[in-house]
């Protein structure tokens, strides 16, 4: 089966460790936030200025002038700092941050990735995500390893334009956890149920499968 | 005393010398820490023909979105347009042109101007759109982008505490891009929630320096919320 | 909580892992801000062949002073290196290296190694010695030199009060190089007056936040000063 | 008769404006803050991170973590913020101080500026010096017209190492108030009982004297 959403943040949560500075980009990533080990504390940053990040605020505690990069109201916790957004993204482009966590459209065996664009449609922006990809030390992708067409989003090359090049060494989808090596994915688990077969018929880019993949254990 | 005293008592004022074909640069993110007085005074104004410098763009109806009614607007340097139905409008019908900048780097970018940096080189973009006709350079093995300094005739900054001399402190996240456009104006106008006494602003907890105010306005704020959370 | 309890219980802690050879970022100007006790530690250790990057290199005696008595220095990167008679002599015997850059670039090379830039341009010393072997580009008719970031093994730094997670806020012009330090090392090791209980510090209000600093320690502090002016 | 230390300080004063922000160096240039002008407001910036210096503290007031670029204690006045050195740097690389003054040892008619480096003896460094002279819009050189052995220190070209390049205009030695324009010493005044000839005799670079060279004249 493949794995809920709620599923893909409890094992993206398995990659924390105690002290860890995160940035959740928005949908599956922010979820990891509710699957923080007991015991284990860190801290996440937002990137328009709000280093630990609380809670949503109660109705009381609402306030206009505290926001997430998501534009979503927030608190701050115990520990936190406020900055500007050049201190913001000091940090995150100085390799400050221990892990980020962010969805794409694709990823490839090069470790590119695209998240922010798809031609012919209106184009938003990229927000923070390309100077996420290019700051951070460690990344891990969520997304869906295929499209609901049953595309998949695991390719040899990136097909639209990128965010980074060369970035991406972790992929965490619906149905598997792979790293990228050597231009090459590397298929680490698999999620309960689903079959080696399913995973090397939904992946496009080469992949590298080792004689044992194990299941993706959830407490 | 006359020198130092930033204080301007109309938006009119305010935004005295703001003309048409000018670049501004707003702070703020979202909704949040814009100067909407500032802003809704550009409306009233009506100059036109604006290159405007600000990670958003407002949305319909509010904030930099009430610039795009009257056509304001030439030009957006932004990160995220958002979520604007006249804004997408505008650009499909070709009306509005935009400079897609990412956040940091437009930041960055902001920050530089007002340092007197012309060019910084940034790992940010490489090997995407961004990059495209653009130096790239290795240091250290790792590609950089260079990227050049923004700056802007005038800057329109909201801050939440100032003193008459123009030292201004920001509220929590409201701070976000606002010091970096103050920075970064040749005319930098402040409109702020409260002007304190002399001296009631600690030298070291200022965030804004007076030296980079040139108008200070104190009003009031309707502070609209984008994306209303809370938890039970 | 032990994640992000910053904080150490010895000057030997505080800097251990410092090695012969490593590059060390030091706070402080002149003799104020100077992390007194953590170069006390190093002249402690014996740690030998160090490159230091400091604006100054303290006196004789005092401060970075002490690290040439035992010939602990290598080489300084330094806008001036000040009144300091062992520092004339080793720099004379040719025991010390020197590399002279100007304030304001040291300090934006301490910013850009701590924000990941990894080089800029800045009109500073362009036509003078700084500029040798440089490049020099011209921007908006203007001649810029290139510049690279500086970034250190090992960073220390003086704070005036923090909370455990490394949260720092620094006292009057004590502040000086200190933030730029504390972005800018690997390891970042501040040493404070006062540890405060967690949530004391405004979150707004702190200068350089725990997620630069890798350990805290409470000191207590001499605080020389180097030219005592008083007016009647 | 040659303009005292207290008189050159006194003539640059002249130049200031209500509301301007100044930088100034060590020597002469300090004195003009005592000149400032009845009814008039500056505040002075020190590159170590201070805008807004105050007088110097009474003994009850001395704070070892209050000082000025010179290294002396100083206070705060009312009105003053205080920042990082990059900050403080970013001020003036960015043009926002109104008016430096710094002193000398030699200034070109290309507005070339030596001051920080006699070859032979020890370097001390330039300190903040080049910042300055490259990041303000608008520079005061004060310095005495010729050195104590007669040598002349407005040259047409600098021998010291520069500070430097093309970035000064104004001049105020002990003898006269210089600008450069086109590559040439414009002499604007002279101190009160020195001949035009005097200066001419201890100017080496180029030096266009109008017809009329007026007296400087002091309150």
């Amino acid at each position: 089966m493949a794995l809920t959403r709620e599923q893909m943040a409890q094992r993206v949560a398995g990659e924390l460790k105690d002290g860890f500075y995160v940035n959740l980009g928005i949908g599956i990533p922010t979820l990891v936030a509710n699957y923080v080990p007991v015991g284990m504390e860190v801290m996440l940053q937002s990137e328009n200025g709000l280093l630990g990040m609380g809670p949503f605020p109660t109705e009381d505690e609402i306030d206009p002038d505290m926001i997430n990069a998501g534009k979503q109201t927030v608190t701050a916790r115990i520990g936190a700092s406020i900055m500007d957004s050049a201190e913001a993204f000091a940090m995150i482009r100085g390799g400050h941050i221990d892990l980020t966590v962010l969805g794409a459209f694709q990823v490839d065996v090069l470790g590119n990735i695209a998240s922010w664009m798809v031609p012919g449609k209106l184009i938003k922006g990229m927000g923070g995500a390309m100077d996420l990809v290019a700051g951070a030390e460690n990344i891990i992708v969520t997304m869906t390893h295929a499209s609901k067409d049953g595309e998949s989003k695991l390719l040899q090359r990136c097909t639209l334009p990128l965010t980074g090049a060369g970035c991406i060494k972790r992929i965490l989808t619906d149905l598997a956890y792979l790293e990228i090596d050597q231009g090459a994915f590397v298929l680490k688990e698999r999620a309960p149920g689903v079959s080696v077969g399913e995973i090397v018929e939904k992946t496009a880019g080469e992949l590298v499968v080792p004689d044992h993949v194990p299941e993706m254990r959830f407490a | 005393m006359a020198g130092f005293d930033k204080r301007v008592t109309s938006y009119e004022q305010a935004l005295e010398g703001l003309e048409d074909g000018m670049t501004v640069l707003a702070g703020g993110f979202g909704l949040c820490g814009i100067p909407e007085n500032l802003i809704a005074e550009i409306k009233r104004k009506g100059t036109k023909n604006l290159t405007v410098v600000s990670n958003n763009c407002g949305v319909d109806g509010f904030g930099l979105g009430l610039l795009l009614e009257d056509r304001q607007i030439r030009k957006m340097i932004s990160s995220y347009v958002g979520e604007n139905a006249l804004f997408e409008k505008q650009l499909l019908d070709g009306e509005l042109e935009v400079e897609l900048t990412p956040q940091g780097t437009l930041a960055e970018k902001m920050r530089a101007g007002g340092a007197g940096v012309p060019a910084f080189y940034t790992a940010t973009g490489y090997g995407t759109p961004i990059a495209e006709g653009k130096e790239v350079r290795q240091f250290d093995g790792r590609h950089y982008v260079l990227e050049h300094a923004i700056t802007g005739d005038f800057a329109i900054v909201k801050g939440w505490k100032a003193d008459k001399y123009g030292n201004v402190i920001y509220r929590h996240t409201a701070r976000n891009f606002n010091p970096l456009a103050a920075a970064a104006g040749k005319i930098t106008v402040v409109e702020v929630e409260e002007i304190v006494e002399p001296g009631e602003l600690e030298p070291g907890e200022i965030q804004t320096p007076g030296i980079y105010v040139d108008r200070l306005i104190c009003g009031t704020f309707e502070k609209r919320i984008e994306k209303r959370t809370v938890r039970d």
